[in-house]
């Protein structure tokens, strides 16, 4: 399982940053999305892998052994901002894109001049 | 992993359920790769969706009720819900098929109703 | 009053009366004038009030703790150089307030340059005062900053303005080094004690940091006064008003670096280095400074240079190693200042009363102001070391000194020579300025007709000839006592023995000094006409060596380079900075693992391998790769693949046990989903690519492949990682406590919601607020969204079916859409009350089983959502108003209250309360203060997320109520 | 010692709550403030000045009492290593002294007319100043990661307040390089977990003490973070971001975002002194940190060289001065860090300044100004109208006092006397000239005084240009709160520099407090020992239900 | 009633649905359940969706086993479909289908059930001529599923929701 | 055979064949040829994840996993509907 969790998470990881050095806004916000599931995982295979022991108590006095609830605390924080982030830099590409004409990262085509007040985009 | 302590013949029944519904799945999924067209395409996913999906939750219903020791029915909402929502992505995918097929004046495309 | 309050009081005075001076009203000339020269007198009278107290080669010594730990204090010592050097600044300064006072005009904002001047004369103090050499430090960068202000004076004219600059970046980067040469000193004595510092001359010297100290002290010291080839600000600096130009270039501004070098001689002199930096720097200078004046048409101008030549003559005596030498320096400094001052002055009144200080415009003012032209003749001559003038007596000193010098070595012959050779230069261009300024036919043409300057502007000048005069008929009365406390403050006990005598018998130098004063009158008589129409602008040899064009061009070159630079190490663009960083990440993480021999494959355990898990991420990596290949131009597709691989990713969360985790990726991945598509409506189709030049393609190709190395380096190193710790056993961490505790204290069975809201409550609250905060950018950002032209259209799907109803009888644009929804819209309204119960459920069964607040917040979002999607932002909003905003503020503020509670049981913030309330008919119920945090959790998550879901939605309505609206005034207009 | 909160049951003080002040109480008004109408300015600045106020004089009594020992809280009632815990020591407490000064100033220049440019601006810059007290404070590393990213998310929204095309561009890149640093940050304190099993920051010291079994891993874990710190400190070739991002920035948000990437520069020193002082893992990175140092300020002084617009130049001296205090950190000599920590307040204190004061000079010639919403609608609230009027009295002498500030800020970033800029380089220089010198004092040495002329020389040409030039645009108008702002700004250079003797005897004392992590480790795990631990649950279940009762 | 239960049969389900999740029940969460029943409809009172109301329980109950039956039976055809274990020509194709009923609710669950059911699929319905469009998978006899449709699913549901 | 080796691999294999199943959607997903067959292929592999879910909650004998399956039977559609509504109308929400 590990050797399996730990390629699919090289694969994401190797996936979103090729797409977070893609030119276009929109690959870099998929990009973003991968990158953050391998981030996720990555931080969630810290605790190390079980099956099947959800760190869930059961009704009992007894301590059981469960699966480390910290890495799992962490994904939770991580998801939800990193979630909160992929929506801000959404609205930044799409408001980017309105205000430039253009979706490159940099807010112009690589050979296109510098925008100034005379000369706008395109 | 620790499985869960059933009685054998109980084992055997979900085993069936499980098996036939996971098979009515895999059928389902087979007919999206083997299925020509996408209308006929949009027809393979229910089979998991309806009997595939009753089959495992039955067998889950029952084997849950056995681990926990009361009835447990729960999983017949899972069925009931995806009955119920499933269609709705179904006819929408359809309906923008229909239309795109039109447009694009693709052979086979659906006639007005 | 106290030697110390007198001290203190001489040294305040003038910061005080500059800020007094800078309050007064812009035309208040006349009460910063007396101000002004109150406030330097009274200073004056403090410091000649301690004369007494000097005697014997006592000093005053008033210190006040500053920085103690650095060992910098501010101590204020006044000793005989002091002494002298203070009397200098003061009386002359004194002599320029009251110039200045009828020089300025009245539409100047007169009070401004008083206040810069006092503030000047307080800075001067500072460091003729300064008994630590970081407070000499200070207050010389404090003169070339104040020294700015002064020759910026007149900002409007860009001469000012430039001549402001460069004095103040070479005094200034002089005074860096400075203080670097005044850190080692203090590394080398391990004091900045002026006292300490001048009683380790040996220690110093001996010191293998010596060297570099006394560069970099004499890069201060040598840029401050003007010396070769610093020397280039001065000229510039002309630009100031007269009355400043006057101050800065004869008494004060460069002599502080003269001062330096008098103040530290004891110590840093009398080595080999000492006397080849510091002569030949005097040395040069001497003659550049003096060949340059002769070829000056600008009064100003002639003096600048001859400012710099005295300015070569005193260092290059300072360089010699000889105490008798130094004597003569500080001789030479007074002189120079009297004499230099009035100069200035007399050019000023020239200027002011003709309009010009052209010496080839000028001629004959002598008719019309005979009395200033006696005054400047008085002067000049005092400047060209006639004898019976002061200026004369320190040159003998020099030459003999000179002549001394020559002693073993041939090289030294060449030194009594250019000495020579640089006193005829002098005499020539102080003849030059006589002659063509006040003698010759009357003027023609001058902006102003030439007069007599009224009585109060004259009196600093007759004062200062009148020093000129007394010193050079009787020194010993006049200069002689001072310049005997100077000399004996900075020799002490080994004072040299010399003569203050007008005649000191016809020796060699005397003949020295008649052949330079013959052989100027000789070369004027040859020259003089030649250099006025000199057709090369500048002085023969050096017209090549504008130093003002050269710093002009090197500052230009400085900032051109500076930008070639940040082009080369920076990165102005995106892809380019990113790549950086996953490089950096990349080797920095190799770099720590090389170092430590990390060895990734380590054998370890391992959970039994599962070929459905491989399988299913067999799928999972299937849609990653799709979706890198495809994003570019197929976005939707992209998005759809995306999707499957975050399904993956909730059920690898799911198969490993957490189930926690899987619930609420895969409600962020629903809701992901939804808000790409709502931001592809705003993304037109790309079709093909933006063509770009051939030469570009190549690149294009070597960067893909560059980061296509970075992307696998980047997923096989965090495979890597991850394989390595998921191998290694888990040590004894903090884990097993919070599975142990999370029921017994906190009342929880799941123990990672116990983590979210009690135990580590404290992310939450801060992972909440992040939320927020980002759905209120983006609905700022929404609020003035513009869309790109190309995306105003209405889709043309919707199009389409409108023209379809448009086709047919009895349909409306619409129906076809409405016909469509019209199931979807049914089952999904109807769906919206069960959803909210799974919300709720999720909610209450957080604490102890998977859920929680921050699942059940996205479940009520997505129905909201998913009526918004069945029935259109209108339709909704007409029947239910959420206001998101408010939402997000009662979510932050339940959060914090449930937090803050604990307060009021006098327990730490976000301590938790848990019980079993007994209740009738229910029995005992959970009752948990982590259940109202997870609320506000809930209700903010509600709040943000769907704040950001409909600002997204609304675009489309916003577009079509505008075009709506559009088409309104349209309409009446044709109408 | 630690405060009574923590050693005894129930014994508690209201003072001791003042610590989580700084947090609790932003998060509780930008709450309030969300639930109020978006029209009342009035109120909401006023509740905004009273918080930072409130923000400002918690950290001043944190500064005065923690001389004495440093406080620790333990959220929730949990001790350390399972809870989270805040920590004022020394160097927390005068970073929070540092932030509310400039959040004080930067909030005070919005009233003027930027806090009306956007929606929901004073909700916002509260939470920026909670993220950043927030990272001062904490003492985990993961709650560390958390208010990052508060402080982060804030400083978008602040970057993109006002919006216009210069900020939205410069705004995505900024947020593009900053997600990458915020997952390099998980990474990072992944693999320290996955490796240490802990999170809190004495604890981790304290394992280090004994060799871990996987140090190789934790190294790696803490190299990535290294770079993901070193990204936020904007230092080179990581902080390109930097100068583009805040010379778009409205000019308050700018001036705030000067204590950004001083939360970089602290974490790194709390942790490479905490964890890399001593024990297995001892001096690791300091070689890097120094030669990055030492970049960062040569960059910094070759953009600033290069730069054309003084807010530009202002991005570049958040460099340099972040760089200053890296590389003097780099070089280990205690002498150069106090001097390096005096020297980053004041820098701080002048690139803020002139980040307002480039806004006032610059203004008129804004491009992003222009922007104007687009969909006449529900959208365009009233307040979008009143965005351009501008609140308080017009100053007199206008001129004359941006000039004056300018050269302040001058003086202070180019390290001239007698400002707190120079005494921070003196002190440094004085530093690293104690003792024995090493080549890495040199270069610093020679590199600080380099980068000095080099601020000087571009900061007295853009001046010369902003002030003295005669320009055809209306002169520029100093409001009130504008000039009170810089006021607070510039009168805080001159004061630290007058009782410079005091403050560098604050970061000395600092310096040795930072160099004895032993005492923080104690300090910390020792806070109410054993109250979260098995044995004495019943002790808390006790204290609980004391507290269920008098509900 | 109306007033305090404006949807009973939501109601119901709702409480239903909450003592499903919650098993086994307790008194609290029967209490819950109740009270869940009662508040939650309410948002329906916003939403205001055209009113529904059940002529004949026991026909829906019929109508249910029906198509339980008719999905049972659909499920393995359209498995032998795919697994290529049915002989003969299959066609495949459209067809179009008068429709009666009007009603939003009865249309929608006649399209759950169409589409729900294996082999069928509810393309496009026009309101104004009130045609169906469906896909079947199998249409060699479309009459007999327009017949099959018409009298088996459409009279039954226009009777329910009558 | 004893009941729970008859669980274990039946249990494993059912949920084997279901893995199998979302592999056949995704070939479907990645393949195409039309965006309605991706957004069918993602509709097939997330049905078929839930039930894969459900058969785990039946391997290990736990209700802990049932919350994910409902919430992907209740409210998975509403991605899929969104795409599918994306493609019919260009946009999610008029
Ligand atoms: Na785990
Ligand atoms: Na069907």
């Amino acid at each position: 399982m590990e050797i399996v969790l730990s390629a699919g998470i090289g694969i994401l990881a190797a996936s979103g940053v090729w797409l977070m050095l893609r030119p276009r806004t929109f690959q870099v916000a998929l990009g973003l999305s991968l990158l953050s599931y391998a981030v996720n995982l990555f931080i969630f295979a810290m605790g190390r892998l079980t099956v099947g022991a959800p760190p869930v108590l059961k009704t009992g006095p007894e301590t059981v052994s469960v699966d480390d609830p910290v890495p799992q605390a962490l994904v939770l924080t991580a998801l939800v901002i990193s979630f909160a982030l992929t929506a801000l830099f959404l609205v930044v590409l799409l408001a980017a894109r309105g205000v430039t004409g253009n979706d490159h990262v940099d807010g112009r085509e690589p050979h296109h001049a510098e925008p100034t007040p005379e000369k706008p985009h395109p | 992993m620790n499985g869960p302590d059933l009685p054998a013949w109980a084992a055997w029944i979900v085993v069936v359920l499980a098996l036939g519904g996971a098979g009515f799945s895999l059928t389902g999924a087979l007919g999206l790769i083997r299925l020509k067209t996408f209308y006929e395409r949009v027809h393979a996913p229910t089979l998991g969706a309806t009997l595939g999906a009753f089959l495992i939750l039955a067998g889950s219903m029952l084997l849950l009720s056995l681990v926990e020791g009361h009835i447990v029915l729960r999983d017949a909402l899972i069925g009931l819900f995806i009955t119920l929502t499933t269609p709705v992505t179904m006819l929408l995918l359809a309906r923008a098929a229909a239309h795109r097929d039109r447009t694009e004046k693709n052979p086979g495309a659906p006639p007005e109703p | 009053m106290s030697s110390n309050a007198l001290l203190a009081a001489a040294a305040i005075l003038p910061f005080a009366g500059s800020v007094l001076a800078g309050a007064l009203p812009s035309r208040a000339r006349t009460p910063a004038a007396v101000l002004a020269g109150l406030v330097t007198l009274a200073s004056l009278g403090c410091i000649l009030a301690l004369t007494p107290q000097l005697s014997g080669g006592n000093t005053v010594v008033h210190a006040v703790e500053w920085l103690p730990s650095l060992g910098v204090n501010l101590v204020l010592r006044l000793d005989g150089l002091a002494w002298l050097f203070c009397v200098l600044v003061l009386a002359i300064g004194a002599l320029v307030v009251l110039y200045a006072r009828y020089y300025m005009a009245a539409a100047d904002p007169v009070p401004r340059l008083y206040s810069y001047f006092l503030a000047f004369v307080g800075a001067m103090l500072g460091i003729v005062l300064s008994g630590n050499l970081i407070q000499l430090v200070l207050f010389w960068e404090l003169t070339s900053i104040v020294s700015f202000l002064l020759i910026g004076y007149w900002y409007d004219n860009a001469a000012a303005r430039d001549g402001a600059r460069m004095s103040l970046t070479i005094t200034a980067a002089g005074g860096l080094c400075l203080l670097v040469g005044t850190i080692l000193i203090g590394r080398i004595v391990g004091s900045y004690d002026l006292d300490a510092v001048l009683a380790s001359g040996d220690t110093i010297r001996n010191s293998p940091l010596y060297l570099p100290a006394l560069v970099l002290v004499l890069m201060g010291a040598l840029t401050k006064s003007a010396q070769f080839p610093f020397h280039i600000w001065l000229p510039r600096a002309m630009a100031a008003p007269t009355p400043i130009s006057a101050y800065l270039h004869s008494a004060t501004m460069v002599k502080a670096g003269i001062f330096l070098m008098i103040r530290l001689w004891p110590v840093l002199s009398g080595t080999e280095q000492w006397y080849w930096i510091v002569g030949s720097a005097g040395m040069a200078t001497l003659l550049v400074g003096s060949w340059s004046a002769i070829f000056q048409h600008d009064l100003k101008g002639l003096l600048a240079y001859s400012t710099i030549s005295h300015l070569g003559l005193i260092t290059l005596l300072l360089g010699l190693n000889s105490p008798l030498a130094v004597v003569a320096a500080i001789f030479h400094t007074v002189n120079h200042a009297t004499f230099k001052a009035s100069l200035f002055m007399a050019v000023g009144i020239i200027d002011h009363e003709t309009g010009t200080r052209d010496m080839r415009r000028l001629s004959g003012l002598w008719r019309a102001m005979p009395y200033t032209g006696t005054l400047a003749m008085v002067a000049a001559a005092a400047m060209a070391g006639v004898p019976l003038l002061n200026g004369f007596l320190s040159k003998e000193m020099f030459l003999s000194e000179a002549v001394d010098n020559m002693g073993d070595h041939p090289i030294h012959i060449a030194l009594p020579v250019l000495a020579t050779l640089a006193s005829a230069f002098t005499m020539l261009y102080s003849l030059r300025f006589i002659r063509q300024t006040f003698f010759g036919p009357p003027p023609h043409d001058l902006p102003e007709t030439p007069h007599e300057p009224v009585r109060w502007m004259r009196i600093p000048i007759e004062l200062l000839v009148l020093t000129c005069v007394a010193i050079g008929l009787v020194p010993n009365l006049t200069i002689g006592p001072a310049l005997g406390r100077a000399v004996a403050a900075v020799f002490g006990a080994d004072a040299p023995t010399y003569s203050l005598a007008i005649w000191h018998g016809f020796n060699l130098p005397l003949v020295l000094s008649m052949i330079a004063l013959g052989g100027g009158v000789l070369l004027y008589v040859l020259f003089g006409k030649r250099i006025d129409t000199n057709p090369r602008g500048g002085p023969w040899l050096m017209d090549r060596l504008d130093g003002g064009w050269l710093f002009e061009r090197s500052m230009t070159g400085l900032t051109r380079g500076a930008r070639a630079l940040e082009l080369w190490f920076g990165a102005e663009r995106l892809q380019p900075q990113l790549r950086i960083l996953f490089l950096a990440a990349l080797l920095a993480a190799l770099a720590a693992g090389v170092a430590r021999g990390l060895d990734l494959f380590a054998p370890g355990r391992l959970t039994p391998f599962d070929p459905a898990f491989a399988l299913m991420w067999i799928v999972g990596a299937a849609c990653a790769v799709g979706a890198a290949e495809r994003a570019k131009y197929h976005r939707l597709s992209a998005t759809i693949f995306v999707g499957g691989a975050g399904l993956v990713s909730s059920l690898t969360f799911l198969w490993l046990s957490a189930p926690d985790l899987a619930v609420t990726q895969i409600l962020v991945e629903i809701v992901t989903t939804v808000m790409l598509l709502l931001g592809l409506r705003w993304l037109p189709k790309r079709d093909a690519a933006i063509p770009a030049p051939p030469s570009e393609r190549a690149r294009a190709r070597r960067r893909r492949i560059i980061d296509l190395c970075i992307a696998a380096f980047a997923g096989l190193g965090l495979a890597g990682l991850a394989y390595a710790v998921m191998t290694r056993p888990a040590g004894d961490g903090i884990a097993r406590w919070f599975v142990e505790e999370a029921y017994p204290q906190a009342g929880g069975r799941n123990v990672v919601n116990v983590l979210l809201v009690d135990f580590r409550a404290f992310d939450t609250l801060g992972e909440i607020s992040v939320l927020g905060i980002v759905g209120l950018t983006v609905f700022a950002l929404l609020r003035r969204f513009r869309p790109a032209p190309d995306s105003l259209e209405r889709p043309k799907q919707q199009h389409s079916h409108d023209a379809y109803d448009r086709a047919r009888e009895g349909r409306k644009p619409g129906d076809t859409a409405a016909d469509a929804l019209l199931v979807p819209r049914v089952v999904m309204t109807w769906l919206f009350p069960f959803i909210i119960l799974l919300s709720l459920h999720l909610f209450l069964r957080g604490h102890d089983l998977p859920g929680g607040g921050f699942a059940a917040g996205i479940a009520l979002t997505i129905a909201f959502i998913l009526q918004y999607m069945a029935c259109g932002a209108q339709w909704v909003e007409e029947r239910l108003r959420i206001q998101p905003i408010a939402w997000i503020g009662l979510g932050l503020l339940i959060a914090a209250g449930a937090g803050a509670a604990s307060w009021l049981f006098g327990r730490p913030f976000l301590t938790a309360y848990f019980a079993y309330w007994e209740l009738p008919l229910l029995g005992k119920v959970p009752a948990a203060s982590a259940l109202v945090f997870d609320l506000g959790i809930m209700v903010l998550v509600v709040g943000a997320s769907a704040l950001m879901l409909v600002a997204l939605a609304h675009q489309s309505l916003r577009r079509t109520r505008s075009a709506e609206a559009e088409a309104e005034p349209a309409a009446e207009e044709t109408a | 010692m630690t405060a009574p909160l923590l050693s005894g049951p129930g014994a508690v003080l209201w003072s001791d709550h003042l610590i989580v002040l700084p947090i609790v109480l932003p998060i509780a008004v930008a709450g309030a403030m969300f639930l109020m109408d978006e029209r009342r300015h009035r109120l909401k600045a006023a509740l905004s000045l009273a918080t930072v106020l409130a923000m400002l004089a918690a950290a001043l009594v944190l500064v005065a009492r923690v001389t004495q020992a440093p406080e620790v809280y333990r959220l929730g009632d949990w001790a350390a290593p399972y809870g989270i815990v805040l920590v004022a020591d020394r160097l927390s407490a005068m970073m929070l002294a540092l932030a509310g000064v400039l959040g004080l100033s930067a909030l005070v220049f919005s009233f003027a007319r930027w806090s009306r440019a956007g929606p929901r601006f004073h909700g916002l810059f509260l939470l920026l100043l909670m993220g950043v007290n927030g990272a001062f404070l904490t003492g985990d590393v993961f709650n560390l990661f958390v208010f990052f990213e508060v402080m982060l998310a804030a400083s978008y929204g602040l970057v993109l307040h006002g919006s216009g095309e210069t900020r939205i561009r410069a705004g995505l890149g900024y947020i593009a390089v900053n997600l990458v640093a915020s997952l390099f940050f998980l990474v990072g304190v992944s693999l320290i977990y996955g490796t240490m099993g802990t999170l809190n920051m004495a604890d981790l010291a304290r394992r280090l003490a004994s060799p871990p079994a996987e140090a190789a891993l934790f190294e790696v874990g803490c190299a990535v973070l290294g770079v993901a710190f070193l990204i936020k400190c904007s230092a080179w070739p990581l902080g390109f971001w930097l100068p583009t991002t805040y010379a778009a920035a409205t000019a308050p948000a700018a001036a705030v975002l000067a204590i950004l990437s001083k939360v970089g520069v602290y974490v790194v020193i709390r942790l490479s002194l905490l964890l890399f002082g001593a024990g297995t893992s001892e001096g690791f990175g300091q070689t890097w940190i120094l030669v990055t140092g030492l970049a960062t300020i040569a960059f910094g002084t070759v953009g600033i060289l290069a730069a054309r617009e003084l807010t530009r130049a202002a991005g570049y001296a958040v460099m340099i001065s972040s760089g200053t205090v890296l590389a003097a950190l780099g070089t280990g000599s205690a002498g150069a860090l106090s001097g390096a920590l005096y020297y980053l307040v004041g820098s701080t204190f002048a690139a803020a300044a002139l980040f307002l004061l480039a806004e006032i000079l610059q203004r008129g010639r804004d491009p992003a100004d222009a922007t104007q919403p687009v969909f006449a609608d529900e959208y365009r609230d009233p307040f979008d109208d009143a965005g351009t009027t501008e609140i308080g009295r017009a100053i007199p002498a206008t001129v004359a006092i941006l000039g004056s500030g300018f050269l302040l800020c001058t003086l202070m970033l180019a390290g001239i006397p007698p400002l707190a800029g120079f005494v921070g380089k003196l002190a440094m220089f004085s530093g690293l000239a104690s003792g024995t010198m090493t080549a890495p004092a040199w270069w610093l040495i020679a590199v600080l005084t380099l980068s000095s002329l080099g601020t000087l020389i571009p900061l007295v040409r853009l001046g010369i240009f902003s002030l003295w030039v005669p320009h055809d645009d209306p002169p520029p108008v100093l409001r009130s709160p504008e000039f009170a702002s810089l006021t607070v700004l510039l009168a805080a250079c001159v004061a630290l520099a007058l009782w410079a003797g005091p403050a560098l005897a604050f970061t000395e004392a600092t310096v040795r407090w930072l160099s004895q992590p032993q005492d923080y480790v104690r300090a910390v795990l020792d806070a109410g020992a054993g109250k979260g631990a098995t044995s004495k649950g019943s002790d808390r279940g006790a204290a609980r239900s004391t507290a269920g009762a008098a509900s | 009633m109306s007033t305090l239960l404006p949807h009973p049969f939501l109601s119901a389900g709702l409480t239903l649905m909450w003592l499903v999740l919650n098993a086994p029940p307790s008194p609290g969460s029967i209490v819950l359940a109740l009270l869940i029943g009662l508040i939650v409809p309410a948002v329906m009172r916003a939403l205001r969706p055209a009113p529904v109301r059940v002529r004949r329980p026991g026909l829906a109950v019929r109508l249910l086993f029906t198509v339980l039956y008719d999905m049972l039976r659909s499920n393995l055809d359209v498995a032998a479909i795919i697994l290529g274990l049915r002989r003969g020509e299959r066609r495949t194709g459209f067809v179009s289908i008068p429709l009666d009923m009007t009603s939003s609710f009865g249309l929608s669950l006649l399209s759950i059930i169409l589409t729900a059911t294996p082999g069928t699929l509810w393309v496009q319905y026009d309101s104004h001529t009130g045609r169906l469009l469906m896909h079947l998978i199998d249409s060699t006899d479309s009459a007999g599923w327009v017949r099959r449709v018409k009298d088996r699913y459409e009279r039954p549901l226009m009777e329910i929701f009558a | 055979m004893s009941a729970s080796t008859v669980l274990d691999w039946g249990l494993g294999l059912a949920q084997g064949m279901l893995v199998l199943a979302m592999a056949l959607a995704a070939w479907r997903m990645l393949r195409g040829p039309r965006a309605q067959d991706r957004i069918l292929g993602l509709d097939t592999l997330y049905l078929n994840g839930m039930l894969a879910i459900v058969v785990h909650g039946m391997r290990t004998g736990s209700g802990l996993y049932f919350e994910a399956a409902l919430i992907l039977g209740m409210i998975g559609f509403t991605a899929t509907v969104a795409l599918a509504k994306f493609l019919m109308q260009g946009e999610v929400i008029q």
